[in-house]
């Protein structure tokens, strides 16, 4: 018989939902401003295709919905993206990978997390094999629901990133290497010995914050 | 009582102190004086050239007339006479100074030797086709016996290959005199080139061949020269060296004497003995090319240097003609180095197999080194000899616009260094050990002293061709001039 | 005093001139597509971004280095080109130069930042290198061919004399020499890194090649020369083909009715493979190119 | 004891210097007949000379490191007794002479290479031996032509005399250059040789032949003085502005250096594709021969001083490698960049020469050739050279790449150390003289370059200024070029640093951005092995690649062999069958002569 506590990911750990990062205070200062003001009007997204949500990057990309108007544009490699899409279902062999690319993207950097699978595992909920809450292992910035969500679901997530960035909100990333012991550990939890190197954690160690 | 200095003892001492050998042995003085007598006679010749510059020297012992000896002695003959005991006179410090060569240090050889060097005189020096004849036979024989010195199977097959092929040129050339004394009633060579003109056309042709074939086959020219790389690959290096330095060049200059007085346009024969040496040259180079024993390989380069020899004096200009000597005298100093090294390589390795000697430079250093210089010499490659006297060749044929010999040198020459520096490449080969060494020990250091005197010369006449200039040409001109000879010797006749 | 405010301001042209190109550029190609596209600004906000990215990951010195000298070698580069013709504003040091030099000048600094993506030790940029390099041959042969016949056509390798020769437009290189203007359109294209020729940096295929490990300001240092060499090179084709310019304003039309050809005919064609493109450059430029020699040398 | 031997050593290698230094007056050294050798010190071979004294103790240091025993310097003291020889000789015999000296002593010293195979060892010096005797020949019908050895231009030479004459002294040159397809004996000689000794055959010997090429310009009628109607131009006309000959030899060169640079980029061996290069640099100063002007003349002298500086720094280097890591192989090296620094520095210096990138002294050098061939109006040959030094890059990278950059692949590059000071203080030294060079090309031009042209008639290039390369068609200033790049890295550089943000180092070499995966030591990442190839699958690039001259030389030596063989068995061990012969020979011989003799 089947049981919830078997099941990864129901074990609730509200500490995750609960750390937010307090934004500078006094707001921006000029040059802060045009700075956030360039990173909102460029992002470079790497797509990272690990599930069926993948397919509703296309056409947010090409003509007919056109991201590129928003200054969204793909990226090839991590080194070049400023966000990474997490589209769909994440299964524990991928999210290493994930967790890889999240860890060589160059911060600023920020993660949407789109369908209900990455929120909840959706029509997996009950899979050995999928990450329910992904935001135990990456730091999400923003979550878009929906199976599967439309592009313009995808744009309005796009649009209210965006607006996080221009107000100079703490992105995810910050979070991630404050809680970085934290992530670590969930992410060891799963992924066993398969664990990736610790590359980030050893600098994030050695003093890297800023 | 003062000996006078007469050409007689070339011929005399030698003999005498042969026929003396068993006293010799009993004082223990053979080797000694096997170099000694060398050294005299070298002496000897150095004393007579001031003379000979002046006139050639003719000496007669009349026995009975018609028979008699008569000895004529001008340039060219002392150029070679000079060159054959300076030879014998290094390969005779070689033999007393090297231990190893156990088998030439006995009385016999003694006597062999002495002979050898005193019928290459002979032949040399002599004015009478009779006499020419038996110095023939008597170097003949004891290169048959010297050939065969060696106690083992190769020696002995070697020897008794050489007696046939010996006695079947003995005979081509005796058939030739016969038929000249039939015609003309006259044994001075000087007389009868007189009058060989004489002589009804075809039997002219009847003997010009049979001496052409006679003397072709001991002068190793290409036809006749099949029996060469066997006889020189069983006797012993030492000796071979003696063949090819001493007995060869005697043979040659016979032949060329021969038909630059009988001759009385030299044209006839120059298509001839061109054409033999430069067929001599192409075929010895070219089938040296695959042989795996470097006694037989030697053998062929010393056919291809005579054929290069007999190309150049059958060119019958000045230029050539004292290159080609010049390059009797390299070759044979060359040649006397390659073999006796050769010896003391092959003791060592106990085998002549390229593969055997694989990597020996290594293990004697000063030995390959004198093979890699003497390999230099023989292809003509300068500052040593080789390459002065081929250039005065290459230089007389240019003078004359004729062209194809130079090309005809050359490849020869391309075609020499393939396998020359094949040998030199194995001698430095390194990786896989060579196989198995013989007890033979290194060689005492002495003996290397006659090498290392070769090795000088090589450099020196190399470096310095005009010091024998003089002589060469003036050789040359005795040589060519044959009006002069005839005139010479019937002029002071009785 | 004169180079302390020709340099910036030759700098500061090039820089402009390029964002704004590449703008458009990408506007073009979205009119093209039936989108609205970006903004004529979008590359100058995403070339400060990466500047002002707050974390850049190096691979050592020498992958340090390389962004450096591909900046310095586009700065040098423009620096030796004349912008205008006769005038003193905008020479720079062109005077010290010839056609030859800026010619290898274009590609000195692509190659020092090779040294930086082999040191990055990641074999998708090298991989990019070597199809960059091989394009290069394919793509130099032609093109040097088709300046060596204008450098033939006025006797000289200095770009000054070129473009005084060119004083109306009876005597435009392009009227006057239009065949070597042909042989050298589609090299120039490929050496601009335009479609149909830009495989070196396929994004899906060798995982955007050379650049694959530059990220943050060092890929805003490379966009940066990217601009500035390509608008550097539109220039040297005014002032080689269409008789320089007197002003900014006629630079600045006759680089932009350059620049839209190039992106006329790089906007409707697919991408060809590394050895199509050479082939392809070493059968109809260059061919193309053996008949103007023909025509125009040999028959005279 | 040892040590004595190596300061003799040392002494001899500045033989070279000396000569060049205190050299004067004719010496005349009598043979025979009317065979004098004539040494006496023309500019033109004080060039060359110049050349050796450089090279000659900056070869001879590192050879002072490895324990070489004394046969090993003997042949190399000999080795530049033969150049000094070649380059002092007044007459053909001593230029042979020296020739033949540097021949055999090179042989000899390939030889002391363990690595050396037979196959080497005889292509070698029967290449070089049949260049050799083609340039006696050569030599020969200029003797019967003039009647003398002396070396001066022919007064006046028929097209069949010139081809008589020019043949064979060509092809003993080229040879010598190694220009394809006489090219066979090039790789597997350098490639083969003691490490140490390689840079003198490529940096040194080749460049006796490209003397030899300029000295056989200045035979013909006219020397080069008459511009287009003397040299090469004096023989058979003219093709557009050069002479129609030359175009032959430019065509001969450009091509040797297209195949050179492609088989080069198909190497996988270091001192293999060092080999190749140099085959194609040649083949560069080949085709600035070929044209013959003011202009090409001073290139190709330029770029023979340029390339002998690089091939020495690159070769050392190499060596330096090979030497601590005993590898030569590019799939086993890399990463040396942080092992051995002051290696990588001269390997960069090399190959921004090689690539004749500014503002190297390469670049000055190949300018001069360019723009030669516009002003000779060969704008075919011109494009041609250009696909050549363009190709070249690829080597150039993949020569810096595969040992420098990238993965270690084997653990003794892991483990490598710096080279010893004996190849690090050539390397500086060539360092500092390639960056003078190259910052004053036209310092360069003055001291050596000039003097040569002025001497053999042609209208000297002449510098402004110490750093201005001027041409008639326009130059440039090296110390401009320097300083506004210099200035603007520097510039950029502190820029960087002004912006704002952290940089970040890679935590470890495999730290890279690869789809996600994490590679490790097993992952296949060092790129130096497979580099180039898909230029095979470009046409023309596939067609060089899958021929060689091998095939046709092995064929040669086959029937050479063959011949021998068939010979051979003539030369059988039975009396019967000698006689046979020899009755048979006379037989048929007397009657030939009776038939012939009519009787």
């Amino acid at each position: 018989m089947y049981r919830h506590s078997h099941c990864e990911g129901f074990q609730q750990d509200p500490t995750a939902q609960e750390l937010g990062l307090a934004g500078p205070e006094g707001g921006l200062g000029p040059l802060e401003q045009l700075v956030a003001w360039m990173r909102k009007r460029s992002l470079f997204v790497l797509a990272f295709g690990t599930g069926c949500g993948a397919i509703e990057m296309r056409p947010l990309m090409t003509s007919r919905f056109d991201a590129e108007r928003f200054g969204i544009v793909n990226a090839a490699t991590p080194r070049q993206a400023d966000v990474l899409v997490i589209s769909g279902y994440l299964a524990i062999k991928t999210l290493k990978r994930v967790i890889r690319s999240y860890e060589q993207m160059q911060e600023p950097k920020y993660v949407i997390a789109l369908g209900s699978c990455t929120i909840n595992g959706g029509m997996y909920w009950d899979s050995y094999n999928t990450v329910k809450q992904v935001h135990r292992y990456l730091p999400v910035d923003m979550y878009i629901n929906g199976c599967m969500p439309r592009p313009e679901a995808l744009i309005e997530g796009f649009v209210a990133l965006q607006g996080r960035i221009a107000r100079g909100e703490p992105g995810g990333y910050q979070r991630y290497r404050e809680r970085i012991d934290w992530y670590k550990a969930n992410q060891r939890r799963v992924l066993g010995d398969n664990m990736l190197p610790d590359y980030t954690y050893d600098w994030y160690h050695a003093g890297g914050i800023a | 009582m003062a000996l006078p200095l007469t050409p007689i003892w070339f011929i005399a001492l030698p003999l005498l102190l042969a026929f003396l050998a068993p006293l010799w042995a009993r004082l223990r003085l053979l080797l000694p004086l096997l170099f000694g007598a060398q050294v005299v006679l070298l002496a000897l010749a150095a004393a007579l050239v001031p003379a000979v510059r002046q006139a050639p020297l003719l000496e007669t012992i009349v026995i009975a007339p018609p028979l008699g000896i008569h000895l004529h002695l001008d340039a060219v003959a002392l150029l070679l006479v000079t060159l054959f005991h300076g030879a014998a006179a290094l390969l005779a410090l070689f033999v007393w100074l090297d231990e190893g060569v156990a088998h030439l240090r006995g009385p016999r050889p003694f006597v062999l030797l002495l002979l050898l060097v005193a019928g290459c005189d002979g032949m040399v020096l002599t004015g009478d086709l009779f006499n020419l004849y038996v110095f023939l036979e008597i170097a003949g024989v004891t290169a048959y016996a010297l050939s065969a010195l060696h106690r083992d199977r190769a020696g002995l097959e070697a020897g008794l290959k050489y007696v046939v092929i010996g006695s079947v040129a003995a005979v081509f050339f005796l058939f030739a005199v016969v038929l000249i004394y039939l015609q003309t009633g006259q044994l001075n060579i000087a007389a009868v080139a007189a009058d060989f003109a004489a002589i009804p056309a075809p039997m002219q042709v009847l003997i010009g061949l049979s001496l052409l074939v006679g003397l072709g086959i001991k002068a190793e020219l290409f036809p006749f020269n099949f029996w060469v790389p066997d006889i020189y690959q069983g006797s012993d290096p030492a000796v071979a060296s003696l063949f090819s330095g001493v007995l060869v060049k005697a043979f040659l200059f016979v032949l060329f004497h021969l038909a630059f007085l009988l001759l009385a346009d030299p044209r006839v024969a120059q298509v001839w003995l061109m054409g033999l040496g430069a067929a001599t040259l192409l075929v010895a180079e070219t089938v040296a090319l695959r042989q795996p024993d470097l006694r037989r390989m030697l053998a062929y380069s010393s056919l291809g240097q005579i054929g290069l020899i007999a190309l150049a004096l059958g060119f019958t200009s000045e230029a050539t003609t004292a290159g080609a000597l010049f390059h009797m005298v390299n070759h044979t100093l060359a040649k006397l180095l390659l073999f006796l090294v050769a010896g003391l390589l092959i003791r060592r390795a106990a085998s002549a197999r390229l593969e055997a000697l694989t990597g020996l430079g290594r293990q004697m250093p000063l030995a390959a080194g004198l093979f890699v210089l003497a390999s230099l010499s023989v292809l003509g490659l300068p500052p040593l000899a080789g390459f002065a006297s081929k250039l005065w060749i290459l230089t007389g044929f240019a003078e004359a616009q004729v062209f194809w010999p130079i090309a005809l040198i050359l490849f020869g020459a391309l075609l020499e260094a393939g396998y020359y520096f094949r040998w030199v490449k194995a001698l430095y080969a390194t990786g896989d050990a060579p196989v198995a060494r013989g007890p033979a020990p290194a060689p005492a250091r002495s003996a290397y002293l006659p090498l290392l005197l070769i090795a000088a010369l090589l450099l020196l006449l190399g470096a310095a061709p005009f010091l024998l200039e003089a002589d060469l040409v003036g050789a040359a001109q005795a040589l060519l001039d044959r009006a002069a000879t005839i005139e010479g010797v019937l002029g002071a006749q009785p | 005093m004169h180079y302390l405010l020709d340099i910036p301001a030759m700098i500061a042209t090039s820089y402009v001139l390029g964002f704004l190109f590449y703008g458009f550029y990408r506007q073009y190609n979205a009119r093209i597509q039936r989108r609205w596209g970006p903004s004529i600004f979008q590359n100058l906000y995403d070339n400060l971004k990466f500047l002002f990215k707050s974390e850049t990951l190096s691979h050592g010195p020498m992958f340090f280095f390389g962004p450096m000298i591909i900046v310095s070698g586009a700065v040098t580069t423009v620096l030796f080109i004349p912008f205008l013709k006769d005038s003193i504003w905008l020479q720079g040091f062109s005077q010290h130069g010839n056609l030859i030099l800026i010619i290898y000048l274009f590609v000195l600094g692509p190659l020092g930042n090779a040294l930086a993506v082999g040191s990055s030790g990641n074999p998708f940029g090298v991989m990019g290198v070597t199809r960059g390099l091989t394009r290069l041959m394919g793509l130099e042969v032609p093109f040097f061919l088709g300046l060596a016949l204008v450098m033939l056509q006025y006797e000289t390798v200095s770009v000054h004399a070129i473009m005084a020769a060119q004083s109306s437009i009876g005597e435009w290189t392009l009227v006057t020499n239009p065949i070597a203007f042909l042989v050298i359109l589609l090299p120039f294209i490929a050496s601009m890194n335009a479609a149909p020729f830009d495989v070196v940096g396929a994004p899906q295929e060798v995982y955007a090649g050379p650049r694959v490990e530059f990220g943050g300001r060092f890929l805003g240092v490379l966009m940066t020369q990217n601009m500035m060499l390509s608008v550097g090179k539109l220039v040297l084709l005014v002032d080689l083909f269409l008789g320089g310019a007197t002003n900014l304003f006629i630079l600045i039309a006759k680089a932009f009715a350059l620049f839209l050809l190039i992106t006329s005919i790089s906007a409707v064609f697919p991408r060809l493979k590394t050895e199509q493109a050479v082939d392809f450059f070493w059968k109809v430029p260059l061919g193309l190119g053996v008949v103007g020699v023909v025509a125009t040398v040999w028959l005279q | 004891m040892t040590a004595l031997v190596k300061l003799l050593f040392l002494a001899a290698s500045l033989s070279p210097a000396a000569t060049l230094l205190v050299w004067d007056g004719a010496l005349a050294w009598p043979l025979f007949g009317d065979v004098t050798l004539l040494f006496d010190l023309a500019p033109l071979s004080a060039f060359f000379l110049l050349l050796v004294a450089l090279g000659a103790p900056l070869a001879a240091i590192p050879m002072l490191r490895d324990d070489a025993e004394w046969p090993t310097y003997a042949l190399y003291a000999l080795l530049l007794v033969g150049m000094q020889v070649l380059l002092l000789a007044g007459d053909f015999i001593g230029l042979f002479v020296g020739w033949e000296i540097m021949t055999w002593s090179s042989y000899l010293l390939l030889l002391r290479s363990p690595r050396t195979t037979l196959a080497t060892a005889q292509s070698y010096i029967l290449l070089n031996l049949l260049s050799a005797f083609a340039l006696l020949g050569g030599i020969l019908v200029y003797y019967s032509l003039t009647g003398g050895f002396a070396i001066q231009a022919v007064a006046d030479l028929g097209p069949w005399q010139g081809l008589a004459l020019i043949g064979p002294l060509a092809l003993a040159f080229l040879i010598k250059v190694g220009t394809v397809p006489l090219h066979l004996w090039v790789p597997c000689s350098y490639d083969e040789a003691p490490d140490t000794f390689s840079a003198v055959l490529s940096a040194l010997l080749s460049k006796m032949g490209i003397y030899g090429l300029i000295l056989l310009l200045t035979l013909l009628p006219g020397g080069l003085a008459g511009g287009l109607s003397g040299g090469l131009g004096g023989l058979y006309g003219h093709l557009l502005d050069g002479p129609a000959a030359g175009y032959v030899l430019g065509w001969i060169g450009v091509i040797t250096s297209i195949v050179a640079t492609f088989k080069a980029i198909a190497q996988e061996d270091m001192k293999r594709l060092l080999a190749y290069s140099s085959i194609a640099q040649v083949g560069y100063i080949t085709t600035a021969i070929g044209v013959g002007s003011s202009l090409a003349i001073g290139g190709a002298l330029f770029h023979a001083l340029v390339h002998t500086l690089i091939k020495l720094l690159l070769f050392t280097t190499i060596a330096g490698i090979v030497l601590r890591t005993g590898l030569r192989s590019f799939k086993d090296l890399g990463r040396l960049i942080y092992r051995m620094p002051i290696s990588f520095f001269g390997v960069l210096i090399g190959i921004i020469g090689l690539a004749g990138m500014p503002p190297l002294p390469g670049f000055a050098s190949k300018y001069l050739i360019f723009v030669s061939l516009i002003d000779a109006r060969w704008l075919l040959l011109l494009a041609a050279m250009i696909l050549s030094s363009t190709a070249a890059f690829l080597y150039c990278y993949r020569l810096i790449y595969a040992p420098f950059l990238g993965h270690a692949n084997s653990p003794q590059a892991r483990t490598a150390t710096e080279a010893p000071w004996q190849y690090l203080v050539p390397e500086v030294v060539l360092m500092g003289l390639l960056v003078a060079l190259g910052l004053f090309p036209g310092l360069g031009v003055r001291l050596f370059v000039d003097p040569v042209l002025t001497a053999l008639g042609l209208t000297p290039l002449g510098s402004p200024s110490w750093g201005e390369l001027a041409t008639p068609y326009g130059g440039y200033d090296g110390v401009v070029v320097m300083a506004v790049f210099g200035g603007a890295f520097v510039v950029v550089t502190s820029l960087f640093f002004l912006l704002r943000g952290r940089m970040r180092q890679a935590a470890s070499p495999y730290d890279l951005s690869y789809a996600g995966e994490v590679p490790d030591e097993t992952t296949p990442l060092h790129y130096g092995a497979g580099m180039g190839r898909e230029l095979r699958r470009i046409p023309l690039v596939a067609w060089i690649l899958g021929h060689s001259t091998q095939g046709l030389y092995a064929g040669l030596v086959r029937q050479t062999q063959a011949a021998a063989g068939l010979l051979a068995g003539l030369y059988s061990g039975r009396p019967q069958v000698w006689i046979l012969l020899a009755v048979l020979v006379f037989a048929a011989a007397l009657t030939v002569q009776l038939l012939a003799g009519g009787i």
